[in-house]
């Protein structure tokens, strides 16, 4: 330790302000995004944005993208892509509605078993990928239209002909995890703030927000572990070096294979975990859940500092990229901007976000 | 050729039983042929010096050692046992320790990080267990400071450090680790007059612990100063291996100039390489 | 026998899946092999050229939808140049003759969405939603003009994608926007429908906001006979993917064909009804 | 010339059958993928498949493929990507639309103009991207739906409400430019050879293939072009540069911006040939067209062997990948497989068909 | 610090007028200072060596003479009129040509192409102007043996080549294209035997042919066979400027060590660096 504070004391180091340092790390850089599109719409949208049940309800899309996000940044910073992981929330959708509608299972044995199907087909991806040497964008794309085409065959199966499997609702109703997987979490809390008059209710007396929706909870929870992970254990660190350069770390005692294939794995449980919580909040899964998951999950990766290219990026950064990408969607909605123009602001809006956060990065670092 | 018949063959059947022996090894790469048949082994406390010109096909060589290439034909035989590596972690269990060519460094990631890449320092238990990371940014800085080099902070990626910085770090990951074979592949080529002679200690260190090196330079002195024996390769052959003692600096240059006559230079140039 | 079938809508399409389970049907009845084809997208380039395909294999019957005339009507016409009966469904009924197609069986989608704006209209709704979840698709965009004008109030165009979370968030945030919204017509059941009333219900205005939807699902059909949702509007797809196939073939057998074009739709589906449909709407029948 | 000769006799080089030299060309590595797919259809598809007929049939839709495919892999090789491909044939197609239609221009004005535009809005990506230092991925993500959005708007205003732009054939039936975009070449000779029965024709005595559709050949000229500008012009030279390794490069002379810059302008222009081919063809335009090409250009140049980091690829490699793209998701229809499981068969097909490249790549070099 | 007294300041005020002149330099990477103010000239026809430990800057330093990194502050002349490059290209046409320590080598692509990189030979005209590839192979092949590698094809992609081979492509690449100004950092650290003699005599041969050559290395002993001015940074600053004759090897070798004592040596190492 002396030898820290004896560098520190470099004279070839200028000193450096506590704000610059926050700023260098790229999990916070991506904060200024989510700051610059904040009062974008505080100045833009109706004010019922930005109450209780406003944030709510940009953060729940935002919270089941970011699972998503943290594990394709994760991945991504090991290097690989998987462009799979929309096609396997609606494939383990299918699966979960099976084993939960069609076999009657309860939810201790359909999601663990559920996982372990998605984790199976993570590993194929993964080993397919590191065992030819394809590039994973091809091997996962192969994957992303097998899974589509395997959960719509696969429904029609297990409905006898729709493409939507109801009735998941009433089959879990009563089971014990359910609470863990959907609704919401401190509905009790929430109840008592409202009777208090701390927070909005309906004229009924019940609060506007019956609590927090339990992905919310599922994806600060992950986003905390993630980076814990990536920057606190062994595994971050051979995360970030097989992304870095493959060959250096594999020089360098790195297992590589296997650290890929846990993230191939990894982001399968996540897509997994996504499709559970909204197969159980929906009551019903369809053929098109998750389309085009995977691509706003890089993009929200990317938006939160991830390099394509890999080796550089982190959780935290997804985790604000989510929220910006969720928070722009949504939150058109509470303006008056002509709907038309919707993308329009979308892409704009993502640019602006970005472009700020590079802005600041840059000012603050001091980089030429 | 003037080497041939001054170059005396080394007699390696001693006492001891080489800790790595490598038999008759061959490396193709589709039509190219870096390596058409070297043997070579390694005593527990000897410095075996490789040398050779650019291209004789050095680095490929102890990258067959060290589980990065599968030979192509030849086998390797490890405290006389036959191994078959199928990956650099299989080497390094196994005692084998490299410093490469190209460093093997992650750019992005920091010295720290890249000093324990592979084999961090935990702390905590179950769940809780996690890199220690103080603790390795002063072993970093230390072990940094010990091969002459006074790094500003364990923070700084290893993309930003200079040549002779980012070789010392990969140096000083290698000895930190300990092992029973070092290779080091030109570990002073990007190095400072301090850091090199650090890193010529170094190696006389590691090897009086009984540890057996294997030092790839096209520095004459440095080769003369450090090894026991030497080894030198010509266009993926070997020429021979001499012991110290049986062979002089002027022969040995001519050797690693690929047994051919060395470039005429101009009168006040000579000499000097 | 062969007949080909090429349409605008993917298999996984709701809408389109229970049209694909009607040919099937009529496949399984009839005797005759019958292919369904659709682009992976709504894209009429690549349309016209799944027609150009099956042409070349000369089937006994071509069924297609039209959703862009210009586009596929060069293909459509090389069909009937080559001497194959053609049936159009769904979409192209205006232009379906022109084309050379022996009858049109279906709905034109801008009645339909007009015929849904008017009885809204009759609700007493005043400012409408129209939720559209493939903003460019033109048989969609369509639903939502045709809607416009029926209903004659105010309608506001909302954009989603197919992600039902995304939908009902957007849902409730252009209600929490504009409390004068007291309508809400989605392009799609199952997709839109359903997340739309549950957006409803969370900002409790269930009692306040009419919601009615294209296209039948079996969740959304619960809604509508609870009483949360008005009414879906049924085109009974699954006629026109087993009539047009039924017709051709007995067309190639026996040389029949009616005479006139077949609407299959629109039809409303009340609270009163809606209950009946809700199995079927489950089997991928309605 | 005489090093290169006594190179070959250094005795460090084995022998080298001349199978082996052509298949380390990437170029040529895919055409394995072509064969393969070739062999699967002749077993599986129906015989009018690979008539005259069915290869003009499933040879446009990979011409149309092809031609952004190949922008695309330049551009890739450069070391960037472009996402707004897809969106910029949409809204080419629009503006093109609007300026034939609306407007009532000559082909001979209208084309320059929109390419002019094109080219403007590709040099706005290009110089965002490289002012900024953020990922091309990002910047142009957000014009992927800033376009298309515009699109939409643009068509509403065009057509005064209808997404949909229609009457651009009649407006250009008689423009002497018009065969240049549309429609089939050589019909004169076909039409001949069909009298000749020599070709296909139907029961009316027209030929079953009334031409060479002009997009074929337009992708056949471009992809030679290309392939020699990468391989034989000092232009081609600097993109694998400026792919390879920016820094090094630029530290070496090759003016990196101007590259990348061009590069970009080329993909928008590619995008809006295709748009004014489409749009000719199909007599009109929508808010869709163009929908997730780029996408689907990127998986063909993928196909073709390009890297997604840059520096490694070929034109002709595109060329392949777009046949065998275009050659899957048609020739799947000629085959007797059910619709429902199109997408696994398209997924397991393209894995299949970059897996045997690979292979026979492999096997062929002795890459171990 | 043992050399402050030996060491004498050179005298650079002489008849000829410096190519290239760069006055009190400073280079800031965000919170980290590389170059402290440092001051340098280069004139035709010298060869002025650029010494110091690891870290000292100096690559930093010619990067911001060739044009890669703009200095944070300080000027830069060029046959005395202020220079502003705003990238390597603007250099390189004003006739100063650069191998850089990391090379700036492109690994996927071939010798060929990388040597000819930004500056591709071409024949035809108009639409028809294209690489001349022939002419290309050859000229790479024929510089690559002018430097004693032989190899074995030029179509070998630069990824593969082994270190030496790779950085002699860039020191022919230098050559090849004459300069008013050649900066070479550490161009033989990878080099064997011969290939450093043959660059040693090409340095020599172009600052014959009035070229001002700026010799970035570690080995006193090359610097000393080629060097007319030696001028010695340490932590970003400069110590000074010696001319030859008037310091020795062994004074030269003090300061750059970075002005310290030289780590002892167990007897059989000493005096081998
Ligand atoms: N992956 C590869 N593919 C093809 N050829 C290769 C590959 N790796 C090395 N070679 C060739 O094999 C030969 C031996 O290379 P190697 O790196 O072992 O040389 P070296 O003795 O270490 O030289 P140096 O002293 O310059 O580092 C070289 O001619 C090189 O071009
Ligand atoms: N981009 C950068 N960002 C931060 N620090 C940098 C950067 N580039 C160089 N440095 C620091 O500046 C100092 C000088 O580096 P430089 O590469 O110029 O040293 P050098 O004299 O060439 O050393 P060597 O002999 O080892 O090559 C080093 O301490 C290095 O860590
Ligand atoms: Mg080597
Ligand atoms: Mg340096």
């Amino acid at each position: 330790m002396a030898d820290v504070s004896e560098a520190v004391q470099d004279e070839r180091l200028k000193q450096e302000g506590f704000a610059t340092k926050l700023m260098k790390r790229p999990e916070l850089g991506a904060l200024a995004g989510v700051v610059a599109v904040t009062i974008f719409f505080l100045f833009t949208a109706s004010d019922t944005m930005f109450t209780l049940s406003g944030v709510m309800n940009f953060m729940t899309p935002a919270a089941q993208l970011g699972i998503l996000a943290i594990g394709a940044a994760m991945l991504m910073i090991g290097g690989e892509f998987d462009l799979s992981i929309g096609s396997m929330v609606a494939f383990s959708g299918l699966i979960f509605g099976a084993f939960v509608v069609t076999f009657g299972m309860p939810l201790v044995i359909a999601i663990p078993a559920t996982f372990a199907i998605a984790a199976a087909l993570g590993a194929l991806n993964g080993t397919i990928v590191l065992k030819t040497g394809l590039p994973s964008f091809i091997v996962t794309l192969a994957f992303l239209f097998i899974l589509r085409g395997a959960s719509l065959v696969g429904l029609k199966i297990a409905t006898g002909g729709s493409t939507q499997l109801r009735g998941v609702r009433d089959a879990v109703e009563n089971d014990f995890l359910t609470p863990v997987f959907s609704g919401d979490a401190f509905t009790g809390l929430f109840a008592w703030l409202a009777k208090q008059e701390m927070i909005d209710r309906f004229s009924s007396g019940m609060p506007k927000v019956p609590g927090i929706p339990v992905e919310i909870l599922w994806f600060v929870a992950f986003a905390l572990i993630a980076t814990y992970v990536l920057l606190r254990t062994p595994q971050g660190n051979w995360i970030f070096a097989s992304g870095g350069d493959e060959n250096a770390a594999s020089n360098s005692g790195v297992p590589v294979r296997r650290v890929k294939i846990s993230l191939f794995v990894l982001t399968a449980c996540c897509a997994t975990l996504v499709a559970i919580i909204t197969v159980i909040d929906a009551g019903s899964t369809d053929a098109r859940r998750g389309f085009m998951k995977e691509f706003e999950a890089i993009i929200a990766a990317v938006i939160g500092g991830c390099l394509l290219t890999g080796g550089y990026g982190s959780a935290i950064g997804a985790f604000f990229g989510a929220i910006i990408f969720g928070m722009v969607t949504i939150g058109l909605t509470y303006t008056t901007i002509d709907q038309d123009w919707f993308q329009v602001f979308l892409g704009a809006m993502l640019l602006a976000a970005v472009l700020f956060n590079n802005f600041i990065r840059k000012r603050v670092t001091g980089e030429r | 050729m003037a080497g041939d018949t001054t170059f005396h063959h080394g007699a390696p059947k001693t006492d001891a039983q080489p800790i790595v022996q490598m038999r008759d090894i061959e490396k193709h790469f589709g039509n190219i042929i870096a390596l058409a048949g070297v043997s070579f082994d390694v005593l527990a406390g000897e410095c075996h010096c490789l040398l050779g010109d650019n291209g004789a096909g050095k680095s490929t060589f102890i990258k067959t050692m060290s589980g990065v290439h599968k030979p192509t034909k030849g086998e390797i035989f490890l405290n006389g046992k036959p191994m078959d590596f199928s990956s650099p972690r299989d080497a390094m269990e196994a005692g084998i320790a490299t410093v490469f060519q190209d460093l093997a460094m992650i750019p992005l990631m920091s010295v720290t990080r890249n000093f324990f890449m592979g084999r961090e320092p935990t702390k905590g238990k179950w769940l809780f267990k996690r890199m220690d990371i103080d603790k390795a940014n002063a072993a970093t800085m230390e072990a940094m400071r010990e091969m002459g080099i006074k790094l500003r902070s364990p923070d700084q990626a290893v993309g930003t450090l200079s040549g002779g910085e980012r070789q010392t770090v990969a140096i000083a990951r290698a000895v930190y680790f300990g092992a029973k074979v070092l290779i080091l592949d030109e570990p002073t080529s990007a190095l400072g007059v301090r850091q090199t002679s650090n890193v010529l200690a170094t190696i006389d260190r590691v090897r009086k612990q009984g540890v057996g090196v294997v030092f790839i330079t096209h520095n004459v002195r440095h080769a003369m100063a450090v090894g026991d024996r030497f080894t030198v390769l010509n266009r993926g052959k070997t020429l021979g291996t001499a012991r110290r003692g049986d062979i002089t600096g002027n022969e040995l240059q001519d050797l690693m100039a690929g047994g051919q006559e060395m470039a005429a230079l101009e009168g006040s140039l000579g000499g000097t390489v | 026998q062969q007949i080909i079938v090429v349409t605008h809508g993917q298999a996984n399409d709701p809408f389109w899946s229970v049209v694909k389970n009607g040919v099937e049907e009529a496949a399984k009845n009839t005797g005759a092999t019958v292919d369904y084809r659709a682009p992976e997208t709504f894209d009429m380039v690549q349309m016209g050229q799944l027609i150009d395909a099956a042409v070349n294999q000369e089937p006994d019957g071509l069924v297609v939808s039209i959703p862009d005339a210009d586009a596929l009507g060069p293909s459509i016409e090389r069909a009937v140049q080559a001497g194959i009966p053609v049936i159009s469904m769904n979409s192209g009924s205006d232009v379906s003759k022109k084309l050379g197609a022996l009858l049109h069986v279906g709905q034109d989608e801008f009645t339909a969405g007009k015929t849904a704006g008017e009885k809204l209209k009759e609700m007493g709704g005043k400012t409408a939603l129209c939720v559209n979840q493939e903003v460019g698709n033109v048989s969609l965009d369509q639903r939502c003009a045709g809607f416009e004008e029926g209903f004659g109030g105010n309608v506001e165009v909302v954009p989603t994608s197919n992600d039902p979370t995304e939908v009902k968030s957007k849902v409730q945030a252009a209600l929490e926007a504009n409390q004068d919204v007291d309508t809400i017509l989605g392009l799609g059941a199952a997709t839109v429908g359903e997340p739309a009333v549950e957006a409803v219900q969370a900002v409790g205005r269930g009692d306040t906001v009419k919601v009615a939807s294209f296209d039948l699902s079996a969740g959304f059909l619960k809604d509508v006979a609870d009483g949360k949702a008005a009414f879906a509007i049924d085109q009974q797809q699954f006629l026109q993917g087993y009539l047009p196939v039924a017709f051709l073939a007995l067309n190639a057998k026996y040389g029949l064909m009616p005479g006139g074009n077949v609407p299959s739709g629109p039809n409303l589906v009340t609270e009163d009804k809606a209950s009946q449909v809700i199995e079927l709407s489950s089997k991928g029948i309605r």
